[in-house]
Parts: C-alpha cells; structure tokens; sequence
C-alpha cells in the first residue's frame, strides 16, 4: 500500500455511520473510498451540496453538478443542494461532523497552517478557515515530512488556518492526536518504529508506555 | 414581464470600473454569454466580487485573461495562475476573504445588515484591518457588508416574471448576489411561463431582477 | 367616502406600477382595494410571500397561506414563498419599495411611533421597527386625530420605531410631507380649510402658498 | 432512515426549564402536535423563541394557557391577551425583538455567527442592553445569536431521511430553527419516500434533523 492509500485508509476508520462529512480535494478525497462495511456517511461539497458521490457512469457528467474543485460528481437519493451561506451555516455551525484537510504544519499547540506559503504561493484560503474553525472535528491527513523536513513542528512557521486545535493528524507513520498537553503519539503504522517517528518530527512528541500499531 | 436583452445589450449597461458581483463556483454557476459580451465589449477597470476567478479560458477567468479586471475579491484564486500572475505584477489587487465569510458580507450587502460577526480567520492574516468584537468572552471579527453595481447571475429557470430557481452546484452565490447589487442581470438556461415555478420553489423573487438575457433565435 | 376609505384611496395613488408594496394590519391593507387601473404591484406580506391577493372564492382558504395578521390569504400566479430571514432581508435591504403603516404620533422630525404606549399596551414591535428602518418609501396611514387629541406632535411622546424620517403622512384631513426643514401640507381633504388642518395638528406645519386638494 | 416517534415520546425528550425554538407565525407553520403533546406532558418553566405567541388555544397560545412558559423571546405579543396578562402579573419574562433582527439572531446561532449588525431598533426601546458599533460612520446595533436546546419545527413533507420542505407561509422560522438547536423534532404533514424531494426542493438536509413525529396509526 503506498502512503497515501495508507492515510486514506486510516482516516476512513474515524467516519462513523451517520455522519456529516467534508473532505479536502486531493488526498482527503480517497478516504472516501476505504469506507468500513456498513458505514453510511454523507458527504458535503462546500460549493453547496449534501450527497455527493462519484459520477457513477460515463456520460453522466452534469455541468450543473461539481465538486468544490470543479470536477464532476454525482448525487445520491436524498442529495440536497443550497447556497453557499448556507453550505458555510452548516460548517461554521457545528453541524459538520468531520472535515479531513491536508496541510502544510501542525504545531505543538495543534495550530493548522495549510493555506499559504508567504513570497511563494498565495491561492486563497477558499473554505479552509472556515472548515478548521467550525468543523466538530479537523482531521489533518498528509505526508509526515516535505522533502524530508518535518511538517510536524515545534510553532507553525506559515500562517495559521485558525487558532482551533485540530483533533488528529493521521500520516504515513503515525497517529497524533493534538491535546491541551501537547502532541500524543496515539499510533505508528505497520513497520514503523516510535524512533523513527520522532526522527521525522521536530515538534516535541508526547508517547504513551503503550503506542499499539494502526489497525487498518 | 421582464425586460429580455441579448448578452451585448447587458455588457452595454456596464461602465468601465463598475462593481461587478458574478456567481459561480469554478466556473459552475457563471453567467457564461455575459461574460463573453463583457470581454467583447471590452469593459475596462472592473472590480469582481466572486468566490474565485476560476481557469484561464473559462468563467470570471475570460475577464482576467482579457485585463479587464483592476480588483478581484475572493476566496480563492489558486486555479488560476493568470490572476496570480497580474496579482504579482500588480496588475490586479486582489483580496482574499474566508469562503463562508465573503458569502455573509455578500448576504448582509443585500439584507440591509452592516455585516456579521464570525469567529473565522481569527489569528490569520484575514483578520487584518478588521475590527473585533467580544461578546460573553468569545471573540469574533467583524465581517462588513459588500455591495456591487452589478449582479450578473446565472439561474436555471426564470419564468416571464423574473423568478429564478438555480441547478445543484450552480446556485452557490448566485441567489445572494441576486440581493446585493444595484442592477440585476440574470442569464438562465431556460425562460418558462409564470406558473412553471410554484411559490415554493423560487428562490429568487421576480422583484429583485432587472433584466433578463435571451436566448439567441435559432435558425433552421 | 368615511374617513379610511379616504385615506386608502389617497394612499393607493402613491403605488406605481411594478413596486413591491408591504401593507400593515388595519387601515393600511385596504390600500389594495384602491389600486388605479392599470398599476400592478406586488403585494409582500413579511410572513413569507411575495404575490399575495385576496382569497378569490369560499372554499379556497388553506391553512398554509395567511397573511402577517394570520387571516387567509390567496396568491397569484408568480408567487413566491420564503423564510422570515429572507422576507426582512427584502425590507431591511432596500427591495421593498413601500411600505403603508399605521401611526399613534408622527412629530416634526419625522419620526413615528406606532408601537407601544407604555403601562397600556405592549405588543411587540413585529415587523414594524425593520420596515420603518428599511423600507425606500414609508407611507403613514392614519387619522389625523385621536379622541380630539393630536397626532402629528412637536415631539413624540411615544417610544419611536425608528431614527428614520417617514416620507408621507396621509390622514382623513391632509396629506403631509415631512421634510428637513420639517412637516411640509402637501394637500388638504376634499372640503376642508388649511385652517381645520393647523387646529388639528399640535406640531408646527410649514404650508406653502399654494395647498391644492386632494385629487382622489 | 430517520427514527419515527410519538408526539408524546418527543415531549419526554424535553425536560423541564428547556429552551424551546418553536416554529409558526400566529400558529400557521406551527407544530400542533408536539404542542398538545407538550402540554398534556405539562412540562414547565419553558423559555420560547418563537415569533409570538399566537392566540389563546391556538398553537404556542396553548403553552401559554396551561402556564408552562417561564419566559418568551418574540417579535409580537399583541395577539395574545394570556401572553400580556401573565407579563404584567410577573409570571413570564418577556423579551421583545423586532421580527428581523429575531430571524437573524436565530440565523446566527444556527449558522456559527456571533450575530449580526443591523440598524432596526437604533433610538427606540429595542437598542436597550445591546452594543453599538460604528463602521464607515454608521451606527448598528448587535443583535446576537441565539440557540435553543430544541427546535420544534413543522414542515409540508419530510422524506425517509428527514430531508424537509415547507409550504407557502407555514415557512416562517422553521428553516431557521431547525439550523439553531441542539435537537431538532420536526413534525411533518406527510413523510414521503427519498427521491420524492429533489435536491433542490429540499430546504432542510437531513442531516439537520434528529427526530421525526409520525402520523398516528388510522382504523376503518
């Protein structure tokens, strides 16, 4: 499995039946496709619908019917559409139950920075602020490392997404959860040692006597 | 009835450094033949208020490609390597604001508020020259009101009247947008007799447009 | 003609064609009836409609359909339904070119009260403090008196709806204009003397040399 | 699948001193059911946010007539000579809102926001106890939002998974109330199959609403 199915994988095992999920384009959106057996969840696009799925044939691609990227989706009975102030209602709300988002750095306080890198590029935040601010949970998935310097730092260096804590970060190589205490080695992923974690991290890690491999 | 202009007619209305506000999300939702009679006219020194300014070539993008625009207020513009470009030339200044946040400014431009309190992109750089407000010890920026010259949306349906309902994803800022500009002009896929859209599926009442765009006859 | 009938018919030459018009409980909704021939406007009542009419036969009452007041209303063709927030987002927002409403005290400034009298009756404000605020045109349909006593005062006695000065006062005696330089007679009633109208009315009126009757 | 519930199995959800966002405009958009079910289970000390208060008998009149309702957060009272009466003689507080400055407050609370900045109410008795905020040489008063514990809301039809419409002016405050409450019970005209409701006639997604009160069971 590469890394990124690895993550996706992971992060699916956090969707639960029942929930209000967005996922960021890119790595985000594979979780999608590891959903666990029997898990049901409903996945928002910000641009302004609940039950979005893949367009499920050829030909079937509706120019009235995207994603937050602009590629073509589908829809599931039962799908809603809405404008984007209400799109946003639901995610700054609290009705969004899970947002997974890539990032650039998570800090030690659990601070976000996955918008910009000042002098280099300045895309727009699009929904991201709002998405990490009202999210009931922010799941960060990406790689540990950026060209082998850590993403998992001491004080996000870029600026920040919000000032909320994010709740998990799911990497090739481990499970962190951000805490009022700090950063929490939860897991490691198959194969991995916690030496080799901590090698691939310059944020402090807190790591429980128990640190059990992912289950995946 | 409403007043039906073709795209020419309508780019016609539109001044040089107007306030434009345009629906869309990427493209989706953008008044297309308005924008093409805009480039045609070549209307210069806009402002843009829009969720982003999509691709080269499609969308608001047609307006950046042609240097028609002198500010573009968004949420994101990263799809777009030709504003990014103008933007570092200094060819066009470009404000970023929060997705959610824009859509409430836009929102309280046509509900008469003077704008929201929200607690996104505090501690960011989009909290930068906005005021604060504490209530009850949670602190919250003060998201101010946009209004435009202009709203060029695209609808689904407008029916004789002018009522207007949207498709899926190609409603995002359309109907808010539909509230917060001075002329209203609306592009949609069809125009059908009043009575085609029941009361409870407008989104968009009658009163609140000013023109509709046609469709080209076709011949043969 | 009895004194509303009066008033309505006055008011009802200041709707043009193509306005969407909001017409308070009472007096004010009678303005409908007097529209002149030719002029269609939009009827908006804040409960949620725009397109509203008289239930046009028996039996065609549903109980989803009534006005602010809560009585059975009809609709026309090209209606359109929405929720409280989008109906005041019309009045507060400008969109609504008139509004006609009841008056207890209109004063020199302008100002009206309409809402409370205090220690006596405390409904609530409803809808009146938003379509006061903002609606373009605000129209004040009332008698020009109560029990004897004036209405249109130095100063409001009453709490005020709103900062906002009214654009007209029409009364079964006058129509008024308040202005900047302050309360303008515009016209005087079919029969009655400028002199009848300045007795009736507490607070200051400027009158111009030339006070045509009302032409209803 | 949205679980299916008695009127009276929804008013034991609701313990006493609960804050109660109520649907309806003078009882039209009210949910009748879950009121009588409310009162038969004499729950007390309620505070309602609601509109107003209706009449005596008639929809959130019925709460008031049985003397459930400790205090009541409206636009209108006037309706309701129960409502006034019980004011003056001290047994319900009542906070008076004007209608569009209330919609937005329950629009806040539901959608995030700490409230909003509107002009309605500056120099009259609605600007009491509330802040004042001055942008570009304007006054507005903040208006904050508001939340409930519950949103009793009535709809025209919900679907298999609680997707909801309304009708016509039954509308009001139900979409609303139900984005701004902890737990959403939503009382239905007809519970209709998924797929009858079209994306776009949907007013309330699903994922807002946790209960839904059915139809009693109808014999011979």
């Amino acid at each position: 499995m590469d890394d990124k199915s690895l993550i996706a994988r992971r992060v699916a095992l956090e969707l639960k039946d029942g929930m209000l999920a967005n996922l960021g384009i890119g790595l985000p959106t594979m979780v999608a496709g590891y959903l666990p057996a029997g898990v049901t969840v409903s996945f928002q696009s910000e641009n302004g619908i609940i039950g979005m799925c893949p367009v499920p044939a050829d030909g079937l691609v509706n120019a009235d019917l995207t994603d937050a990227g602009g590629s073509p989706i589908g829809a599931l009975p039962g799908a809603s559409a809405f404008d984007s102030a209400f799109s946003f209602g639901l995610i700054r709300g609290g009705h969004l139950d899970v947002t997974v988002l890539g990032g650039l750095e998570v800090d030690e306080a659990g601070h976000l920075a996955n918008w910009m890198v000042p002098g280099k590029m300045v895309p727009g935040m699009g929904g991201a602020m709002d998405l990490v601010t009202g999210a009931r949970r922010v799941i960060v998935a990406m790689t540990h490392t950026a060209k082998g310097a850590a993403k998992i730092v001491p004080c996000c260096t870029l600026p920040l997404t919000a000032l909320r804590r994010v709740d998990l970060v799911v990497t090739e190589l481990a499970v962190i959860e951000p805490t009022a205490e700090g950063l929490v080695l939860r897991e490691v992923a198959p194969g991995v040692s916690i030496a080799q974690v901590i090698a691939a991290t310059s944020a402090r890690l807190i790591v429980p006597e128990h640190v059990p491999e992912m289950v995946l | 009835m409403k007043s039906i202009i073709t795209p020419a007619a309508a780019a016609a209305l539109v001044p040089d450094g107007a306030v434009l506000m345009i629906g869309g999300f990427m493209g989706v939702g953008t008044p297309e033949r308005l924008i093409d009679a805009l480039v045609l006219a070549g209307r210069r020194n806009l402002t843009v208020i829009a969720n982003d300014t999509a691709r080269p070539g499609v969308g608001i993008g047609k307006l950046i490609d042609a240097g028609l625009v002198a500010k573009v207020i968004a949420s994101h513009i990263g799809t777009n390597p030709e504003t990014q470009r103008q933007m570092i030339a200094g060819a066009i200044a470009v404000e970023l604001v929060p997705q959610g946040s824009l859509a409430e400014r836009v929102r309280s431009g046509g509900y008469g508020l003077g704008g929201v309190l929200t607690p996104t992109g505090l501690g960011t750089p989009a909290e930068e020259g906005k005021t604060k407000l504490e209530l009850e010890g949670v602190t919250y920026l003060v998201e101010r009101a946009l209004k435009a010259d202009f709203a060029l949306i695209a609808a689904k349906h407008a029916d004789y009247d002018g009522n207007l309902d949207y498709a899926l994803t190609a409603r995002n800022f359309n109907p808010l947008m539909a509230m917060a500009a001075a002329t209203v002009i609306v592009e949609p896929q069809e125009i059908v007799p009043v009575g085609t859209l029941t009361p409870d599926m407008v989104v968009t009442p009658h009163v609140l447009v000013d023109h509709l765009v046609g469709k080209e006859k076709r011949h043969g």
